[in-house]
């Protein structure tokens, strides 16, 4: 155990399962950086360098640079995964997945179903997500629900360099296509972690906080923002907050979230991704579903609004969700006021 | 660039189907490499082209019948594309295909009862049902699957040429698309990240001149080879129609691409005998064209002229194969017929290996 | 008025925008169909024949056969919209959304709020959607809730042959992108239809059955499905519903659907979409939030299974919800069990 | 095929910038068409280069300060491309770009103050702050927007193109993108596209040997004008350094397309000064590599040598334009810094016309 960065986290996961098994390789546009360039060959590491030193321990045989061609080298690792390796692929921004969507929900996603359970496909694609660097619309977005909707994808979003590194792990032994998510403004987060190799199953949440009074469900990023709602309700409202963090969002741990909403009486999903068709939307609509009965007052999503996401930082600051945001939604699950919730 | 095998006739070239009127013992016999097809290759290729004639010439009145659900899109006229080429292959190596995938799976030895039964969407089928026609997949056999999307199976192949390449399988893998499919990006894309990565990999675009209803003298500019090529990916034009000329080319590229050298072209050129699916009136090629192709363009046709020309084989022989072929393919119709539905509680099922 | 099916209200409204403005083209593949053959010239009319006839009236200047390459030409109607023209573009199947998802999500949907608001694009893409026909996995999706998710995206789901005329006009001369969506298994349903020139504005749902128990909410052909469960429910069981049917996705006609559900207390949605992060979903949590408090049962959503579309009729005909699935659903809100839905 | 420019040195083409140092008269004065340019054009391509050059270094320079947001990609070094291209375009003429995009919009005529403050993020930007860097786009002055995505103008650029033809603006449409671009399946289809519907368009591949750290060396397989032109468009290959080869090439690009020949092919070859970004150390390029191409492909000082050689400008005009940029890039960053963010009620604005 030790502190390690959620960068390094990946990192030491990813070359411990390639050390393990010899048909983990990685694929992506820069993973090494610098491929047939007159410098430093392992000059980037991908374009977070997540993957940086691989090139060096691995060679070139495990860890393949490509061209900007998403739907060739996407498609090539859904095919790779059919044919007996197991492929952990870079996206680098989730939002390129436009580029490739075909290979991902038509291809990798259904091979199993449509060939009739005779298949398998192990592959990870990891990318990045998330507004609040200044990256404007084509490289902020969330997207995670797009993957959610498509049934035969999974879909991980780590919230701490621990988790990061027991998901991607997970990750990588899943036999089934598997979409990991990594928020571009965490991988300077500190957080300790062991040497070692472990795992933690998908469809198992993570309580950070527990609290009596009400639930907050967030993924990735969101989690720290919601914690830090959470601190402020008990110190400045005595208001007791359960923290959910589902950790995938297919699937989807609901019994954890269940419990939380039947023992709270009261929920606010709070999420990065657009509002409609969202997380927080299927979130809710299971609760509406599952714990109609216990609820005390409206199940609360706090999210962006429906824009894309803005550039001047003057703007994009009110994108994402702000810990006060959250905090003045739980707390109006208290107001004698309920009506005028809208 | 390509080497000097682009556009290079060949043994059996394009050029040679004509002359199946006046063939000597010697065009037959003997392939460019001075090869000699042994009596039990013949009779196989022959009995594959027949069973995939057979196969979707009976399909045609089945889905007539209304009991085929959905649609077929029939591989009639294209056969020997799909024999001569998969004649070279073995379990090890991968195909993947196309919406118009019978003749590339039952090439590549899946086996027909599945398929059948798949295609009535059985139980039994290949996929237990849940595939159909557009979706038959067999990775025992090496195939990847049909593929319901035009221009998804290139990127597939370099992931399974991937796969051979590192794990030293001693395996291709090998793309068939469509005229229409040559257009789409990813086949653009997969063609230069073989040659990026040199790959095994062979690409064969089967040309049948039309994709649905448009023809490709309108929807692909320039021309097939030289944009294949301008990858610097070694290639081949063959006449699709005639087998010796496809098995020829097929030898080299798959031969090139099995040493390590990279990915190599094949185009072939072969009419498609149906409208784009089964029941299509096919009202956008004139009656004259389309008499015409099941005239001078029949594969089973030109191979019989050759080998009973040549003395290789006699007809009786060829006929029992087709009688043999008849019954196989009677007795896989009235199996799938017989054979049960998928029951209901399989709707969710596969979706994932393990789902939380 | 007289009585046409779905295809010739369509066509009928797509030839006479055409002769009311120059600058609407068709774009598509097959939308004429023999481009280049040796035969008939018009031998298709698209996939599905909607566009029939448009060649001989119009010409090859405003009606254009596309290679197969959906990324060029889904991306060229949009570089034509933003700089004069107002194309309707043909995807055929939804499906294949996949290979040109770039251009919709991040050009087209996005050029309006990344340019400041200096530009418009208006743009129709329309395409099939649904399951039911035979056509398994990758050509029988519904996936509008990813439309749905994108902002800058219109989408509009027509379920009767009067609605698709109007609907389709009003696309046509919205000045935002819209996402068009036929069901293939409605082309050939017939209804009265105007034929004259008409429009039905954006976000006002049409409510085809009235009742004061309970709601249904459906889309397009889920309305068919949903108004004989209501006939059903009447005549057996005496429960009085209403069906909303909201035509539009995004923008959506809260307001209506709020309404009813603060009338009626009760609610069911029912879609043909995947359920995850689904249109069920969406619609569920915007209710949980908005009527909370005058919801007597919790919200259910009818929806296929988080699974692929099956090929074999006997699995796909348990795939779409049946009439008696939504009947049994709103009948279970009335039960004393409820703690027992789940 | 191609026409017989493919390939072809042109007037001014790749082999001359190493001759700048023996230059005569002749060699400036007069294109391949005889054609001299005016000494009023020679000031204006110098000040649009001189400007883009000064815009990119100041940029870089500010984003060390940490005041702009995100990520800004430099186009210095290549500025003749840009210019040599644009200044055959009028504001009825579109271009599409990429996240490269600063010297194109320069060149194509969009405000200097606007973009500046755009890049700092400000409420008087060209896109009022929402698109930053990457999102810079003009419409009335022909930009179709710079591009996050990469490949994703090509499309759109058949797109504008088709409006100019069904409309009969006599515009045309031009797509800027780079090598790594060349290989995005939206770049080929749009080859094909353009080609199909004949369409008043024109494809520049702006080729600095890199897509991000990752050499084309390694990424592009083949030869990107065989490639190109296999589609049946013409196309030339310019030294990109050089402001009369691109200038002349260009001529010949945009009179085909607007002629209604159908599209046209350019490949303009010249370094990426700074890293992938502004910030990018820049490790996988060799220092050598690096000063040399700063020392040797500068296309401003050769500009400067043939027009001083040759006795066409003075160097106090070139210099005064100089003076003069400076002070437009210092007034455009004071101006930017100085000006309000937008307001967070514009949040949400803009996303539709109209909705609901
Ligand atoms: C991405 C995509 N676009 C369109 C279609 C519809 N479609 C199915 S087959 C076909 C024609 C394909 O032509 P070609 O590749 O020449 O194959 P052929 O049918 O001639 O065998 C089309 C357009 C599809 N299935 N997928
Ligand atoms: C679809 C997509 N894939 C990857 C990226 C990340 N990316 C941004 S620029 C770039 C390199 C582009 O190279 P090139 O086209 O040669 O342009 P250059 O940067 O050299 O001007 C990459 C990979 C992207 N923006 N979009
Ligand atoms: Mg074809
Ligand atoms: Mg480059």
């Amino acid at each position: 155990m030790s502190r390690k960065s959620f960068r390094q986290a990946l990192n030491e996961g990813l070359r411990q399962e390639m050390r393990r098994d010899p048909r983990v390789v990685v694929i992506g546009e820069d993973v090494t950086g610098g491929a047939g360039a007159s410098g430093d060959q392992d000059a980037w590491g991908g374009a977070f360098g997540v993957t940086k030193g691989i090139l060096g321990e691995f060679g070139r045989s495990r860890i393949l640079d490509t061209p900007i061609t998403e739907s060739a080298f996407i498609g090539a690792a859904a095919g790779a995964a059919i044919t007996g390796l197991r492929p952990v692929t870079e996206l680098m921004f989730v939002d390129f997945l436009g580029v490739c969507f075909d290979q991902i929900i038509n291809q990798a996603a259904k091979f199993r179903y449509m060939f009739g359970g005779k298949t398998k496909t192990p592959l990870v694609i990891r990318a990045t997500y998330g507004a609040g660097s200044g990256s404007a619309s084509q490289h902020s977005q969330a997207l995670y629900p797009l993957f959610t909707h498509i049934p035969g994808l999974k879909v991980v979003i780590p919230s701490t360099p621990y988790d990061a590194k027991g998901l991607l792990i997970e990750a990588i032994r899943d036999d089934d296509p598997v979409i990991f998510l990594e928020n571009k403004l965490m991988y300077d987060d500190m957080g300790e972690v062991p040497d070692g190799s472990y795992t933690i199953p998908f469809g198992e949440a993570s309580v950070p906080f527990e609290g009596k009074d009400a639930t907050i469900v967030a993924f990735g990023r969101m989690v720290r923002i919601a914690k830090r709602a959470a601190e402020r309700l008990r110190l400045l409202h005595k208001i007791e907050v359960t923290v959910i963090d589902p950790r995938t969002t297919s699937p989807l741990d609901e019994d954890t979230i269940i419990e939380a909403v039947k023992r709270t009486g009261r929920v606010v999903i709070a999420d990065e991704a657009y509002p409609r068709c969202g997380m927080a939307a299927d979130i809710s609509s299971m609760i509406a579903e599952k714990a109609f009965y216990h609820l005390k007052a409206p199940i609360l999503k706090i999210t962006p609004p429906h824009s894309p996401v803005p550039f001047a930082p003057s703007l994009e600051r009110h994108y994402v969700p702000l810990p006060s945001k959250i905090e003045a939604a739980v707390k109006s699950l208290f107001d004698g006021s309920r009506e005028n919730l809208h | 660039m390509a080497n000097d095998e682009q556009h290079g006739p060949g043994g059996m070239g394009s050029q040679q189907s004509d002359d199946s009127a006046g063939l000597t013992q010697g065009d037959i016999l003997f392939d460019r490499h001075g090869m000699q097809l042994p009596r039990q290759e013949l009779i196989q290729a022959y009995r594959t082209m027949r069973l995939i004639r057979t196969f979707e010439d009976r399909l045609a009145q089945e889905v007539d019948t209304g009991d085929v659900p959905g649609t077929v899109h029939l591989y009639a006229g294209q056969e020997a594309s799909a024999t001569g080429v998969c004649m070279h292959l073995t379990d090890r190596d991968f195909i993947s295909s196309t919406h118009r995938g019978h003749g590339h799976a039952i090439a590549k030895g899946v086996g027909i009862d599945g398929m059948m039964a798949e295609i009535f969407g059985r139980a039994t089928g290949t996929c237990r049902g849940k595939g159909g026609s557009m979706h038959i997949a067999d990775l025992d056999h090496g195939m990847l699957g049909a593929n319901g999307i035009v221009g998804g199976g290139p990127p597939l192949v370099c992931g399974a040429a991937l796969t051979a390449k590192t794990l030293a399988t001693g395996g291709i893998a090998l793309a068939f698309f469509g005229d229409g499919a040559f257009n789409q990006g990813t086949t653009a894309e997969s063609f230069n990240l073989a040659m990026v990565w040199k790959l095994p990999a062979v690409f064969v675009c089967e040309d049948n001149g039309v994709g649905e209803a448009t023809s490709s003298e309108f929807a692909l500019a320039g021309d097939i080879m030289a944009r294949a090529t301008a990858y610097g990916m070694p290639g081949q034009s063959v006449d699709g129609t005639d087998f010796f000329a496809v098995h020829d080319a097929a030898r080299t590229a798959i031969a090139h691409a099995r040493s390590g050298k990279g990915p190599y072209f094949l185009h072939t050129k072969a009419p498609r005998y149906y409208g784009h699916y089964a029941g299509d009136p096919d009202l956008y090629r004139s009656a004259e064209e389309k008499d015409a192709m099941r005239q001078q363009q029949d594969c089973l046709k030109i191979f019989r002229a050759k080998v009973l020309g040549a003395g290789l084989l006699d007809a009786q022989r060829l006929d029992a194969v087709d009688a043999e072929v008849a019954g196989i393919i009677d007795a896989a119709v009235a199996a799938a017929r017989a054979a049960p539905s998928p029951d209901a509680s399989e709707l969710s099922t596969d979706v994932y290996v393990r789902y939380a």
